[in-house]
């Protein structure tokens, strides 16, 4: 520096001489600052209620949030406006809108996308923001962060797309073949609630853990979720098993048992492949192991890997 | 005092990047000022006590045990970073509170840390405005609140004078002085010498990922006398003051400057005492003495060349 | 001497919030501190006059162009060093210069040169050639120190140059500060709440707060010496000493931090009489400086606080 | 001997003013260079690229050459066959590819611009935002062509090269001018509606997430809408479903999926994209001037 600053110019200031230490001007702290006055600590479900509790609101106050619901939500208008443009020229089926919606709309398309959109950044968007940082010096536990927030994330996506599902089938009642007050059909309602929670248990977990483990979850999640579940499906052999697209077909109470054999069509032809089939049972075992195992890596990734470490954005 | 942060033997990498190398080091309950240059690895070397990164080599320990993901280290732990990042859309006060549910209390609890914790940064009036509308000394402040809401026993803060204006950094001695003075430890990082010369003159000196030395200040000053001072008289006559020194046995070199005499010696105290001597007898011969060397910066430069 | 940039009666607004309220301004050669607190609208002033913000009223000449409209004119003569941390994933510092210097127009062989010849400026060594997400804040505010004197250009806004750098780092940048200011025929402003910056750099200086001018001018006039006060520090026995001069009836003021004593001899009494006190407490003078009111205390003052 | 200072020189070239854009495609394609998995995945179109490349040797060497015992099985396999829709389907195949690559690079593209404080940098340079922008659509747009159109077109030269007469010349004249129309169609709405998205959202995640959301809900409304309605035409509610529909005009495929006039899917694409286009243009228009 400059020799000929002096010490006022570097940014000293002279001090009150009454003053009883070395100068700075007196402080007094408040009672709860002093030693041993830490609040209580409510150990693992406080944090997990933190956690879930902060995620559902920062998800809830997302204008994402609504584009999410307002995807979920078009289906609905599909048999209303079913009902009023062809009932005079052929009576639909309610049964079949609803089973096709349900399959087609909410099982194999929705509930990726959801996962996707909610679960991948569950753990991502703290790392991308540079939250971690604040979170991981807390004395929660890693596991109980990861679990409130994936419990966030399924009381969300599920209800998006369990109140989709019911409205749609209230429209669909809209048609004949389908009633609200039979028994089977609501059963059949029930029965694809379960399968799509199961669904999002799978996706999301596995989302959550993509979060957690790249830079570009989404990227990543498109490609394996989409694309790979797409050729597993067309590859003759067993790869299909590493899909989860796999697992919440087995467990489609209509459609899934009249696939066995599948006609593929492709540039060089079209042929045949036998599909080994998977009972109820073995999915949602195979679901249940899929959520635990992603959401286990998740919780390794994080105690893991150094979050902290990152400077920029989008390296 | 015991220590509260004990390193052994630490190293950290990230890639080929050596971040902190062979670390020794040991911090007592009272004011650390960690001093180096950027990229002297005073940040890593805190979030290795966090336990925000694992070491690649070597042990800290913080509270006599691991800090990595250990929960009973980290609820007596209070930490403000050096970035700039919040979860987005919050106010202050929800900031706040989050983290205050993050660290295991109970609604009522943290509504109260978290009120009591903007009062004493005086965020009260602001505490509802989203951040984003913050100047940088709030949100300075509201980082602080956030790492005192639960009245930890160490406090680490990462460069916190960093941008703010002097009011702002006034405020901030003043609150970590009182800080020690209630018993807390804490453990601030900078790069500017007279901030941390303003709170304390206990210093951990780093450069280049490595302990240069440790102590207070006035030791590390004392381990250093034998480098030669340069001590710079102001004077109109310069070359008559000079003559004296010319006897002196232990002064290597004069340099004239312009209305100023430097004389370099290696023992500092007789130079002194003649220069005394003759500004007794002179009225206005000596018109400042300045000594570079026995200040912050000065020892810095000493260790780090 | 013309004026580089004319200011009559400037008002900015954010939304409801008032940024800057009446400036009304002029800007000549050489370095200009632009000086105020945290959201006093150094930042907001800068950026008018780069039109990045528009003004609410008022008018804005820049080397005699009305501002917002010949925006682009007055940028290609203008360098711009801003206060948010950089960053850029997989570029590295020669990469990112070469590239802003094509951007400005340069041709590819230019723009490489001058990114070398700049850089070695900076003294940014061989790390000019790493990825700049490796960067230390140090090394990223050189590369934007580099970026902005890279087409030399005549008027230079620095808003906050030295944030986040460490003394050694500080002193060299506001070192390179100086020596471009002192370029023929170059206009620099330096905005900063660290007034020891100010006071290295420029020679003018306007102190901001709220938005309004509170004071400006020559910094050697807003900052005369004290008559008679002296900032001394004694080998030891200090309390001794300063009991004795007090009893002499000179006013002792201790500087915080360390041992450094304001005093103010009474009387016509000169430097002498603290050498004769250190004396007769056996201890010796070992700081002796005639003290300058720091543009802290002219800054509070015009401020109106403390 | 002479002392030179150790200072920068004073800068008296002339500044250019056009293709500033340029410049900015060049910077972008350089850094894009550096990421592992774009290469991959260019990769992964150039093999598509080489497959149709070795499809067009095999019919037009192997298969018209009666002497090669190859010649037989080649001359049979309708698939082989190099006719219009043979680059139709290289081009509809290497759609999804593009949208990848393109999505990959051009999420991030101008909002990690903004995160990374660059942007006031860029703009205090004498840069427009016009050019700001050009360069950043023009980048994704260049890198759309140069792994559809670009193959497409250097297939047919070879395809006339390995057949010459008049009488693939007469066949395939228009073939270039097709896929050259198609690529576009395909190209500037994808990025443009990725860039869209990058300039709206915070980070390239929910870029890419956003997009892609409304890609899948796009589609499988249009399906169902299809499927239930009984009215296949309703698959023209399906953007890409509607590129489709103009291929198929363009390339005069007779494997035609609906029969929606093409007038119609053209207007919604280009509805499409010149909103996506207006969204793009005001975001970077609003980072140069606040407020």
């Amino acid at each position: 520096m400059n020799a000929n600053e002096t010490m006022l110019e570097k940014g000293m200031r002279t001090v009150d001489l009454d003053s009883p230490q070395d100068g700075n001007r007196h402080m007094t702290l408040p009672d709860w600052l002093l030693q041993g006055r830490q609040p209580a600590y409510r150990g693992y479900f406080a944090v997990l209620q933190a956690s879930c509790g902060h995620a559902l609101q920062t998800l809830l106050r997302r204008r994402r949030l609504a584009l999410a619901a307002l995807v979920a939500f078009l289906p609905v208008l599909i048999p209303i406006a079913l009902s009023f443009l062809s009932s005079s020229r052929f009576a639909e089926s309610g049964n079949v809108v609803f089973v096709r919606l349900a399959e087609d709309l909410y099982v194999n398309v929705f509930t990726p996308l959801m996962a996707l959109f909610f679960a991948g950044m569950l753990v991502a968007e703290d790392i991308e923001m540079r939250t971690m940082t604040y979170i991981l010096t807390r004395p929660a536990s890693r596991s109980a962060w990861v679990f409130g927030r994936f419990l966030a994330f399924m009381t969300v996506a599920s209800l998006i797309l369990i109140c989709s599902c019911a409205l749609t089938f209230a429209a669909s009642t809209l048609h004949a073949d389908l009633s609200l007050t039979r028994t089977t059909d609501l059963t059949l309602l029930i029965h694809y609630f379960g399968v799509i929670v199961l669904a999002l248990l799978a996706y999301g977990a596995f989302s959550v853990f993509l979060g957690a483990f790249t830079k570009r979850p989404i990227v990543y999640g498109v490609i394996l979720l989409y694309g790979w579940q797409y050729v597993a499906t067309l590859v003759p052999g067993l790869v299909d098993f590493f899909t989860i697209k796999k697992y919440t077909d087995a467990l489609l109470p209509l459609m899934a048992t009249q696939r066995n054999v599948t006609e593929i069509h492709t540039a060089l032809g079209t042929f045949t492949r036998e599909v080994f089939l998977v009972s109820a049972g073995k999915a949602v075992v195979a679901l249940l192991l899929i959520t635990a195992v992603s959401l286990g890596a998740t919780i390794i990734a994080v105690l893991r890997r150094e979050y902290a470490a990152d400077r920029a954005a989008g390296g | 005092m015991t220590a509260i942060i004990e390193a052994q033997g630490v190293s950290k990498w990230f890639g080929e990047v050596v971040a902190v190398n062979n670390l020794n080091l040991s911090i007592e309950s009272r004011i650390t000022g960690l001093l180096g240059p950027n990229g002297a690895g005073k940040s890593t070397l805190i979030k290795l006590a966090l336990g925000l990164y694992a070491p690649s080599r070597g042990e800290i320990r913080v509270f006599g045990s691991r800090p990595r993901n250990n929960n009973a280290v980290m609820r007596r732990i209070g930490y403000c970073p050096e970035t700039d990042y919040f979860f987005e859309n919050t106010t202050g006060y929800e900031f706040v509170y989050w983290l205050n549910r993050y660290w295991g209390m109970s609604r009522r609890d943290a509504r109260r840390a978290a009120e009591a914790a903007c009062e004493l940064t005086r965020m009260t009036e602001r505490m509802h405005d989203p951040i984003t509308a913050y100047s940088k000394g709030m949100r300075q402040r509201i980082k602080i609140a956030q790492a005192l809401a639960s009245s930890p026993e160490l406090l680490f803060l990462d460069e916190p004078m960093n941008g703010l204006d002097p009011r702002g950094r006034d405020e901030m001695y003043a609150l970590i002085q009182a800080l020690a003075d209630a018993g807390m430890a804490v453990v601030v990082s900078s790069h500017i010498l007279y901030e941390i010369e303003r709170i304390t003159d206990n210093i951990v000196l780093m450069y280049r990922g490595t302990l240069l030395a440790q102590g207070q200040l006035h030791d590390i000053r004392g381990l250093i006398d034998r480098h030669p001072h340069a001590i710079r008289v102001e004077s109109r006559q310069s070359c008559a003051i000079s003559k004296d020194f010319l006897d002196l046995p232990d002064v290597t070199r004069l340099e004239f400057e312009e209305n100023a005499l430097v004389i370099r010696t290696r023992e500092p105290n007789a130079c002194y005492a003649l220069l005394n001597d003759m500004a007794r007898k002179n009225e206005g011969l000596i018109e400042g003495i300045t000594c570079s060397d026995d200040n912050l910066q000065s020892v810095f430069d000493y260790l780090t060349r | 001497m013309t004026a580089v940039i004319e200011l009559t009666d400037l008002c900015v607004s954010y939304r409801d919030m008032r940024a800057l309220d009446g400036v009304t301004l002029s800007f000549g050669k050489g370095a200009t501190g632009l000086l105020g607190p945290n959201g006093a609208g150094k930042s907001t002033l800068i950026k008018t006059l780069l039109g990045f913000v528009r003004a609410e009223s008022g008018a804005i000449r820049v080397f005699d162009l009305e501002m917002p409209a010949r925006a682009i004119d007055v940028r290609h003569r203008l360098g711009y060093m801003p206060e948010r941390e950089i960053s850029s994933p997989k570029v590295s510092a020669v990469s990112f210069l070469t590239y802003c210097g094509r951007i400005f127009g340069m041709s590819r062989v230019d723009a490489l040169e001058r990114a070398h010849e700049v850089l070695n400026y900076v003294k940014l060594g061989d790390s000019r050639y790493r990825n700049m997400e490796t960067y230390s804040t140090g090394m990223l505010q050189r590369v934007k120190l580099a970026q902005a004197i890279l087409h030399d250009p005549k008027l230079l806004l620095f808003d906050e140059p030295t944030n986040g750098l460490d003394p050694d780092g500080r002193i060299e940048i506001l070192n390179l500060i100086q020596d471009i200011a002192e370029r023929p025929g170059v206009s620099v402003i330096v905005s900063s709440h660290l007034l020891p910056d100010v006071q290295h750099v420029c020679s003018q200086v306007v102190m901001i707060d709220k938005g309004r001018v509170v004071q400006s001018g020559d910094i050697q006039a807003l900052t005369p010496r004290h008559d008679n006060h002296f900032e001394i520090r004694f080998r030891d026995n200090d309390a001794a000493c300063v009991a004795a001069l007090r009893a002499a009836g000179h006013r002792c003021e201790r500087l915080h931090p360390g041992n450094t004593w304001l005093v103010q001899c009474a009387g016509a009494d000169g430097v002498r009489t603290i050498f004769e006190t250190a004396a007769r407490c056996s201890t010796q003078v070992r700081h002796l400086q005639p003290a300058r009111h720091s543009l802290e205390s002219v800054f509070l003052q015009a401020v109106g606080k403390d | 001997m002479p002392i030179y200072t150790n200072t920068y020189r004073q800068y008296d070239g002339q500044p250019r003013h056009r293709f500033r854009w340029l410049v900015v495609v060049e910077q972008e394609l350089k850094t894009l260079a550096k990421f592992r998995v774009f290469k991959l995945l260019c990769l992964a179109a150039f093999l598509h690229i080489i497959v149709r490349l070795l499809q067009i040797v095999a019919y037009d060497v192997l298969a018209q050459d009666p002497n090669n015992p190859l010649q037989l099985i080649f001359a049979n396999l309708d698939v082989v066959e190099i006719k219009a829709s043979t680059f139709f389907g290289f081009l509809y195949l290497q759609t999804s590819v593009m949208f990848i690559i393109l999505l990959y690079s051009g999420a991030g593209m101008i909002c990690n611009d903004v995160r990374n404080n660059l942007m006031e940098i860029y703009f205090s340079k004498p840069l427009t935002w016009v050019d700001y922008a050009l360069g950043k659509i023009m980048t994704l747009v260049l890198l759309g062509l140069s792994i559809t159109a670009l193959p497409g077109v250097l297939l047919v030269g070879l395809h006339n090269l390995l057949l010459p007469g008049m009488e693939t010349l007469q066949a395939s004249w228009w073939w270039p001018l097709s896929i050259m129309a198609y690529s576009l169609l395909i190209v500037i709405p994808a990025a443009l509606c990725i860039l869209a998205c990058s300039a709206q959202l915070p980070s390239q995640n929910y870029a890419t997430i956003t997009i892609i959301m409304a890609l899948v809900a796009d589609s499988s409304l249009a399906g169902l809408l299809a499927g239930l309605l009984r009215q296949r035409n309703f698959l023209g509610v399906s953007f890409p479903l509607a590129l489709r529909r103009i291929g198929e005009v363009l390339f005069k495929d007779t494997r035609v999926l609906f029969t929606l006039s093409w007038h119609w899917c053209l207007l919604f694409v280009v509805a499409v994209t010149l909103f996506a286009l207006f969204i793009v243009l005001r975001k970077v228009r609003r980072e140069e001037i606040a407020q």
